[in-house]
């Protein structure tokens, strides 16, 4: 256990520094992007004296690396700060977003991480079998397709016909199964696009192993198939699965973005999008903190369960 | 209903043309060759042979084609018929000519984003691999920044700020994806470094660039051929998804892609036009991950017996 | 002691897969077991004798199958047997055990929990089990029996592997069981108790064995009977001890003969020695792997260093060669203190110092042909190019013996395991050094390949006055080549000087366990042995992991 | 979403003089309307989904910059002047207004009107509001309207307004939509609050996501505001609109893809609204600087562009061939017939030689920022230019950023214009030498002399004439492409009734749809 806490603890530092580089890179880029955050605001009815007082009113007139120190002693006293486009707390606009985006990419990670390692182990049980090459290849047509091609199908085949509402309206009021019932599209579109990887690399993790001495030992104590698959490969097989997991997790919350424009779902994505488009920093570097720091726990939950779940790394000799 | 009866009817079709060409393959090629032929699975014989078509295509593409790229020969959204196969596109181009071409401009763009992105990804890799230590440390953070980093948008800052040339757009995504190249190609690297002959080359004082070439690439190229299999593909979906955000390719500039964008919006009205390029992406996918997947099970050691 | 047939096979044939074709592994052998009967399986790697094991419990591995004649277990015809039944044989009726238990084991489950499985699955009580299991590892002698099987198997030595495998396959009380190499991977002194275990629990149980093994010595004093493979058929057939009275086939001859070859003293040494280790401390993290160890190997002379797994002998070689700089101590080559790490050192005094591998398989860059394999060195060091390289490359094959046309373009795959291990070699001369240090060269291969090795580098010392440290765990191998003997244990050097002193006794009493463990080709041995340790056959055996 | 900045900027002058009626200019209403034409039914929940709005939108009522922030804005507040559906001023907080001199003007505002919270429209109110656009710290897009603006204090019930030269059109810029009436405390607005005297109150807003409000239960317009609630919501793909329109989810949807109006009406799930105006496609060629320095050149160019073709597929026929002409059918001096353009190359090719070049290689900028179709009209315009021996090579711009950074900085770009409902108002704005929105940088005496005059011109024929002198000048020596008049397209669900006419001035009948439509 202990082994385990301290790899964690290094790990969490390593985030923290990596969220560091993060928002540097974000700021970097956002100050070359043309234009800023006055001019987009007023776009063509910008007269230089009216750039200019608006510039004065949110410091923009400041140089970069005093806004820069400026927004980060900020962040660290744990103030995001005011969307200087919408005047609004960041905190807010984004709280519920965020419950959005995570609610989304749990409910299609519910659907596809089960259904990824199922149809993996059963490829692998019975590989190079029909079953398994059409899996493989519908696998691979589902991700050759673009996300928001895959939403249209989906729409014209399940929402012109009434079964699911095109577009996700979503009210606090609402009861979960209402939730689950109108946000089914966009998480059966995710579903379909991660499906593939996890079904893969299950079935990869696996193969690899149906060579080794144990998995042979198993046949030879006269192990039915499947109990060899399902007790003694997919044990081994455990650690590249839960990583490949968490990246396509850490894809669904961070990387969404079309899926949300074509369903119209209020995501952090398009938010990130938009304060882009609109030069305000202060917005698309929380966003960016918040999707980098999913993206470092994901990883960091993969690590220690894959430590776990090995005895190796658990019991030293 | 209609869709699974078509693939039912692909997928048979598909077989003895696989089989076919596996044949004809064993027949013609040199001795050599045809034994790795003649043991290839009919998947892989299939992926084979589509690739092929696709780089037919793509080079004869102005043979092949019965109009112009950019040329406008109709109205907007003709029918199917006897001088355009395939009808008109939203500015009554002729859609199979823009398939073609289309094939050229994507495959090329595609080839050439994935071989950089692997160059670069893969050497760091392998080098920070190869030398641990505070390099492999100050790299490793780095990319780490870098993907924690949603690719889409950061391709997004990243041309908003460049522009979008076919240039640049190759640049932005080879730089995003090279970043999952080197991960792969540093635990590939990783796995390799502790062999004995690597030591027994550190122990002659090879240097770094003869390690890397000779002795730690072609020992680490299979995980990284089937990596290269998945992200050539994706570079498609990348473009067209930048499309939706409005940047990609250049217009008027035929590519698979965009395509798929521009006349998504028919797809709402149950019409099939952009399914056609949609399609095309996806066929090449599964064709070149049969072929991968072929290539990565020779180099297992045929460890996957069937 | 032994009863009606339970194994009969008859003109068995079993193919393996090459791309199309199939070629023959076993062509028509027949063989018949009885019940409490043990039947030795002599052969080379590549004798089919794994094969024709696996066959007798209706088992072809991927890409082999068995193409003709008839395998009767118990009445049984296990070819004509569904999958289902023959699965309910294994396990039960016919076990396995496996060359490497520490590779065999899964390593994600606990020992006991492997142990009950079939059982449990066979409807017996999983309480009732542990309790035997308990009972079988104290037979089998494992320590601490009782709480044993509740580690994982990485946290058990080898040697407690080995025995713990067996008793698994002794769960079920089978008919048969299949030893598959048992002890191949492990030390001499761990072989002796895991040898007697095996033995015992076989008469206990009265039941029938096949003992898969490459070393004569070995299945003399386990079998009953010894039958003797040669690239899919059979050689001869005999009872143990007319087998080795007189061997009839000269095949079987031949191997009699390996354990003959003996190599005439070298020259004394004279003037100062060319490597001369000095009060070496080393080690990795915290630990010190190796204790002031001093040793010194003259021009032309063989130094054998010989300890078990873990005695760090190996580590030795690193610091000599520079990968681990000790923390006291040095290493002085030619009179002249080499700089402790590799990357200080020149290029010619890289060039002095080659090595060459146990395992030739991670030794050489398996993308490489041996033209460049060979030649890099050579390039490197002497800066030949072009057509003086290919000639020098090709003079190196047919120094090691392989013609140059047929080889020179080829992968390592291409080659069988002596003759990658000779590539070692040349690519070792190929830096023309004055030093050659030999990790457990021959311990991977087969007896008659080994000689064939130590002999050519025997001729190759002659030839250039090459210097060796012969690295090894094989006493016998020891025997043939070495001019001086250093005998390590736990990191320390327990006894050194000229071979034949170290042979004639008195010895340090690890020296004498070493010695004695040494198997005899005597079918009576090991019962003697055990006698005269009285029986404790833990006595001074050190915890050594497998190797693998 | 810059694009809807610019288009206010463009057209936030656009609007009338005195009692000029918008001549042609609204909707011919389909058949499917006059059916269902019959007196207002009150009743219903309006929903609208926009292909605008950001999760960024604020309230400040300075920086309202997209449709969607101007839909939202007319639902919920009342301004000083109304612009109806026959383009002409009309009272609304403002009872009336006048001006002896055009220097001081008098606006009285109305009486017994209240703000949602319940209080009263003030005079303060209203000096309030319009001060929040006014001053050296103001940061509102329309500040400069009142830099000519000395004074403005209260007297009774009139809001009096000095201005420090003579402006006869000073009324129309008060009818600005910014200029929304807001309630005011001791000389300020709060410009994040919601509150307004407009027909709809608001019950929730998520930027960017949607808006819901309830129809204000005393609204002084009687006839008006005939929905119970309205819903406006932000669906930025062109797509998801659509679907949501079949589907059901919203009753008016606007932007849609030309390629499509055709395909959805065979559906006969959806009404089209297609208001022509005079809203036009540009390609603005900066004279300045070479080749397009040379009017040859420039005419070249206008006979290599098919319009027919472009009016067509860019449009999907929902607008009008334009002959390089901003004055639209709907003005009163429009030069209807000025000899047309047709698409000829070997014309192109006659000015190419005259030009002394034999072939011409130039950057086309545009990006769909410019307006929706716009990258395919820059591919269509470079195929036929081809035929004529010009090379046009397309550059695709990011949208983000269009307006800073290619707009009037790239020597030949796409553009648009909103139109104007004045010819002198166009000019001024957009051609006379100097002005700030004179995209090509075009300059010509003759033209500049006419519309001095033209102004203070009494005689209608003369006047007439100099009007289409100048306009014949713009198309034949201008240095802007005008291939198309563009109608503004919506959709609507088959319940939804229009007035008789739909106002051509803005989009979403001039912002106001909401209270002006009702469900039959």
């Amino acid at each position: 256990m202990h082994a385990v806490l301290v790899m964690i603890l290094q790990r969490l530092g390593l985030g923290v520094l990596t969220l560091f580089v993060v928002s540097l890179v974000i700021f970097g880029a956002t100050e070359l992007l043309p234009g800023d955050l006055a001019s987009s605001l007023l776009g063509q009815s910008a007269t230089p004296e009216t750039v200019a007082a608006l510039r004065r009113q949110m410091g923009l007139d400041q140089p970069a690396p005093v806004r820069y120190w400026a927004w980060l002693t900020g962040v660290l006293q744990g103030d995001f700060g005011v969307s200087l486009a919408s005047r609004r707390p960041i905190a807010d606009m984004m709280s519920a977003r965020l419950g959005n985006t995570v609610f989304l990419a749990l409910y299609a990670a519910a659907i596809a991480v089960p259904l990824s390692l199922i149809l993996g182990v059963l490829a692998a049980l019975w590989r190079n079998s029909l079953f398994d090459r059409v899996a493989n290849a519908g696998a691979l047509s589902a991700i050759s397709f673009p996300e928001f091609f895959v939403a249209y199908i989906l729409i014209f085949l399940l929402a012109q016909s009434g079964y699911f509402p095109s577009m996700v309206r979503l009210s606090p009021a609402m009861s979960l199964g209402d939730k689950l019932y109108v946000t089914f599209l966009p998480a059966l579109t995710l579903t379909l696009v991660v499906t593939a990887h996890m079904m893969r690399m299950t079935r990869a993790a696996i193969i690899n192993l149906m060579a080794s001495p144990y998995i042979e030992m198993a046949r030879l104590k006269g192990l039915s198939p499947l109990r060899i698959v399902l007790r003694h490969a997919l044990p081994n097989a455990l650690a590249p699965i839960i990583n490949v997991i968490a990246l396509n997790l850490a894809y669904l919350i961070t990387g969404v973005v079309v899926v949300e424009v074509v369903f119209v779902y209020p995501g952090l994505g398009q938010l990130m999008v938009d304060s882009v488009s609109k030069r305000d920093i202060a917005v698309v570097q929380a966003i960016a903190l918040i999707f980098a720091s999913a993206y470092v726990l994901l990883n960091l939950t993969a690590d220690v369960l894959s430590t776990l779940t090995n005895p190796r790394l658990m019991r030293r000799k | 209903m209609g869709v699974l009866l078509f693939l039912v009817i692909v997928i048979a079709a598909s077989i003895p043309l696989a089989w076919l060409f596996r044949a004809t393959l064993v027949r013609t090629l040199p001795h050599d060759i045809a034994i790795v032929a003649r043991d290839m699975p009919l998947t892989a014989a299939f992926g084979l042979l589509v690739i092929g078509v696709y780089v037919f295509v793509a080079v004869l593409a102005p043979v092949l084609a019965p109009f112009p790229e950019r040329a406008v020969v109709g109205t907007q959204f003709q029918p199917w018929d006897s001088t355009h196969w395939l009808g008109t596109d939203r500015l009554g181009r002729d859609m199979l000519s823009r398939l073609i071409y289309g094939a050229r401009n994507t495959v090329g763009i595609a080839f050439a984003t994935t071989t950089l992105a692997f160059v670069v990804g893969s050497l760091l890799g392998i080098w920070a691999a190869l030398r641990g230590g505070w390099l492999d440390q100050g790299l490793s953070r780095f990319v780490d920044a870098l993907m924690a980093i949603p690719s889409l948008i950061f391709s997004l800052l990243l041309l908003t700020i460049f522009g979008t040339t076919v240039m640049t757009l190759i640049l932005v995504i080879a730089a995003v994806d090279a970043t999952r190249v080197y991960r792969i190609a540093r635990s590939v690297a990783q796995g390799v470094v502790v062999m004995d002959y690597i030591e027994a080359a550190r122990l002659r004082g090879e240097g770094n660039w003869y390690l890397i070439r000779r002795e730690i690439l072609p020992n680490a190229l299979a995980p990284l051929v089937a990596e290269f299999g998945l992200r050539f593909c994706f570079v498609f979906l990348t473009i067209s998804s930048l499309s939706f955000l409005g940047l990609g390719i250049q217009p008027p500039t035929a590519d698979w892609g965009s395509m798929v964008r521009d006349n998504a919006t028919l797809i709402t009205f149950g019409n099939v036009t952009p399914l056609l390029p949609a399609g095309a992406i996806a066929l090449l996918t599964v064709a070149v991950n049969f072929v991968v997947d072929w290539q990565l099970y020779r180099a297992s050691g045929l460890k996957e017996q069937g | 002691m032994t009863g009606d047939v339970l194994l009969n096979i008859k003109g068995l044939h079993i193919e393996g897969r090459a791309g199309e074709d199939w070629l023959p592994i076993i062509n028509g052998i027949d063989l018949t077991l009885r019940r409490g009967e043990v039947l030795g399986l002599i052969g080379e790697s590549g004798a089919g004798k794994s094969t024709l094991g696996l066959a007798a419990m209706g088992f072809a591995r991927d890409g082999c199958r068995i193409s003709g004649g008839e395998i009767t277990f118990d009445g049984i015809d296990l070819r004509a047997a569904s999958e289902r039944r023959k699965r309910a044989l294994r396990g039960r009726r016919i076990a396995y055990v496996a060359q490497s238990a520490a590779a065999s084991f899964n390593p994600a489950h606990k020992l006991i929990d492997q142990y009950c499985e079939v059982p449990v699955l066979k409807g017996m009580g999983r309480s009732e089990t542990e309790a035997e299991a308990v009972t079988l590892y104290r037979k089998m002698q494992l320590p601490a029996p009782e709480e044993i099987g509740f580690r994982y198997p990485h946290q058990v030595s080898g040697g407690q592997l080995q025995r713990a495998m067996t008793a698994m396959a002794m769960a079920c009380h089978p008919d048969l069981i299949i030893f598959d190499e048992p002890t191949t991977a492990l030390d001499v002194t761990t072989q002796i108790e895991v040898l007697a275990a095996i033995r015992d629990i076989v008469r206990d149980y009265n039941t029938a064995a096949i003992y898969i093994t490459h070393d004569l010595a070995v299945v003399a004093q386990m079998a009953d009977r010894i039958k003797i493979l040669l690239r899919g058929d059979e050689v001869e057939e005999a009872d143990t001890r007319t087998m080795l009275a007189n061997p009839k086939a000269d095949y079987t001859k031949s191997l009699w003969a390996v354990r003959s070859f003996a190599r005439p003293e070298a020259p004394p040494p004279k003037g100062a020695p060319l490597v001369s280790v000095q009060g070496v401390r080393a080690g990795y993290g915290k630990v010190d792997i190796l204790h002031d160890v001093s040793f010194d190997i003259h021009a032309g002379r063989t130094v054998a260093v010989v300890g078990e797994s873990g005695s760090g002998k190996s580590t030795v070689a690193r610091v000599i060669t520079g990968l681990l700089p000790p923390r006291d101590g040095q290493v002085v080559f030619d009179g002249t203190p080499l700089p402790p790490d590799y990357r200080a050192r020149t290029r010619d005094q890289l060039r002095q110092c080659q090595m060459i591998y146990q395992m030739a398989d991670t030794a050489l860059n398996p993308k490489l042909r041996l033209r460049e394999l060979i030649g890099r060195p050579a390039r490197m060091y002497l800066g030949l190019q072009g057509r003086a390289l290919d000639s020098r490359v090709r003079e190196l094959l047919d120094l090691i013996e392989l013609d140059p046309d047929t080889y020179i373009d080829r992968l390592p795959s291409e080659l069988s395991g002596g003759q990658k291990q000779r590539i070692g070699i040349a690519r070792a001369l190929a830096a023309e050094p004055q030093l050659i240090i030999c990790d457990e060269v021959t311990s991977a291969l087969d007896q008659i390949v080994q000689e064939g090795i130590l002999k050519l580098l025997d001729r190759l010392q002659r030839e250039f006055g090459l210097a060796y440290m012969f690295i090894t765990h094989d006493l016998s191998t020891v025997r043939a080549i070495a001019d001086e003997v250093v005998v390590m244990q736990h990191g320390r050097v327990v006894e050194q000087g000229p071979k034949p002193e170290m042979f004639a006794p008195p010895h340090e009493p690890y020296t004498e366990l070493l010695l004695s463990s040494v198997p005899e080709m005597d079918p009576d041995w090991l019962t003697r042995l055990l006698a005269a340790r009285g029986g404790t056959v833990q006595a001074g055996a050190p915890c050594s992991g497998g190797k693998g | 979403m810059n694009d809807k900045t610019h288009h206010t900027g463009m057209t936030r002058r656009g609007l009338l003089k005195g009692a000029t009626a918008l001549g042609a200019a609204g909707l011919i209403l389909p058949a499917s309307y006059r059916a269902a034409r019959a007196e207002p039914q009150k009743g219903g929940t309006f929903r609208i989904g926009l292909g605008h709005g950001n999760s960024t939108d604020g309230y400040d009522p300075g920086l309202w910059d997209n449709l969607y922030a101007q839909v939202f804005a007319a639902s919920r507040h009342n301004q000083l002047i109304e612009v109806d559906a026959h383009g002409q001023l009309t009272p609304e907080i403002a009872e009336s207004w006048e001006s002896s001199d055009g220097k001081t003007w008098v606006f009285r505002i109305r009486e017994g009107v209240s703000f949602h919270s319940g209080k009263d429209v003030t005079v303060e109110d209203v000096i309030a509001s319009l001060n929040h656009h006014r001053g050296d710290e103001a940061t509102s897009a329309i500040k400069q309207f009142f830099d000519p603006v000395t004074d403005i204090r209260a007297d009774g019930q009139n809001v009096i307004v000095t201005l420090d030269a003579a402006n006869g059109d000073f009324p129309y810029l008060m009818s600005d939509y910014h200029l929304a009436i807001m309630p005011g405390s001791d000389g300020k607005i709060d410009p994040n609050s919601t509150d307004g005297c407009g027909p709809y109150v608001v019950e929730s807003y998520e930027p960017g996501v949607q808006a819901s409000l309830t129809r204000n239960p005393d609204y002084w317009k009687s006839d008006r505001a005939h929905f119970d609630r309205v819903e406006i919501l932000a669906i930025l793909d062109s797509a998801a609109r659509l679907n949501a329109l079949m589907t059901g989810q919203v009753d008016l949807i606007d932007q849609i893809d030309p390629a499509t109006i055709g395909m959805l009406e065979a559906r006969g799930v959806a009404n089209i609204l297609s208001i022509p105006g005079n809203a036009h496609y540009v390609f603005p060629m900066d004279s300045r600087a070479a080749p397009f320095d040379d009017n040859n050149v420039r005419l070249a160019l206008k006979y290599a562009i098919d319009r027919q073709q472009m009016v067509d597929t860019i449009l999907g026929g929902h607008g009008a061939v334009s002959n390089d002409n901003p004055i639209g059918p709907a003005n009163r001096y429009f030069y209807a017939d000025m000899e047309p353009k047709e698409f000829d190359p070997d014309r192109a090719r006659f000015y190419l030689r005259e030009a002394g070049m034999d072939s011409l290689s130039v950057d086309l900028h545009v990006a769909d920022a410019a307006f929706s179709g716009a990258v395919d009209a820059g591919a269509l315009f470079a195929e036929t230019a081809a035929q004529a021996g010009i090379n046009i090579n397309l550059v695709r711009e990011p949208n983000d950023g269009y307006w800073d950074n290619v707009w009037m900085q790239k020597p030949f770009v796409a553009s648009y214009w909103g139109g104007r409902a004045v010819e002198d108002h166009m000019f001024t704005t957009g051609y006379a030498t100097g002005a700030s929105w004179n995209d090509s940088f075009w300059s010509n005496e003759r033209f500049d002399e006419l519309l001095v005059k033209a102004r203070s011109e009494i005689n209608e024929d003369l006047r007439r004439e100099m009007y289409q002198e100048m306009q014949r000048i713009v198309s034949f020596e201008g240095s802007v492409i005008i291939p198309m008049n563009n109608n503004y397209v919506m959709a609507t669900a088959l319940n939804v009734a229009t007035p008789e006419r739909v106002s051509s001035n803005w989009n979403i009948d001039g912002f106001r749809a909401v209270e002006r439509w009702w469900f039959t």
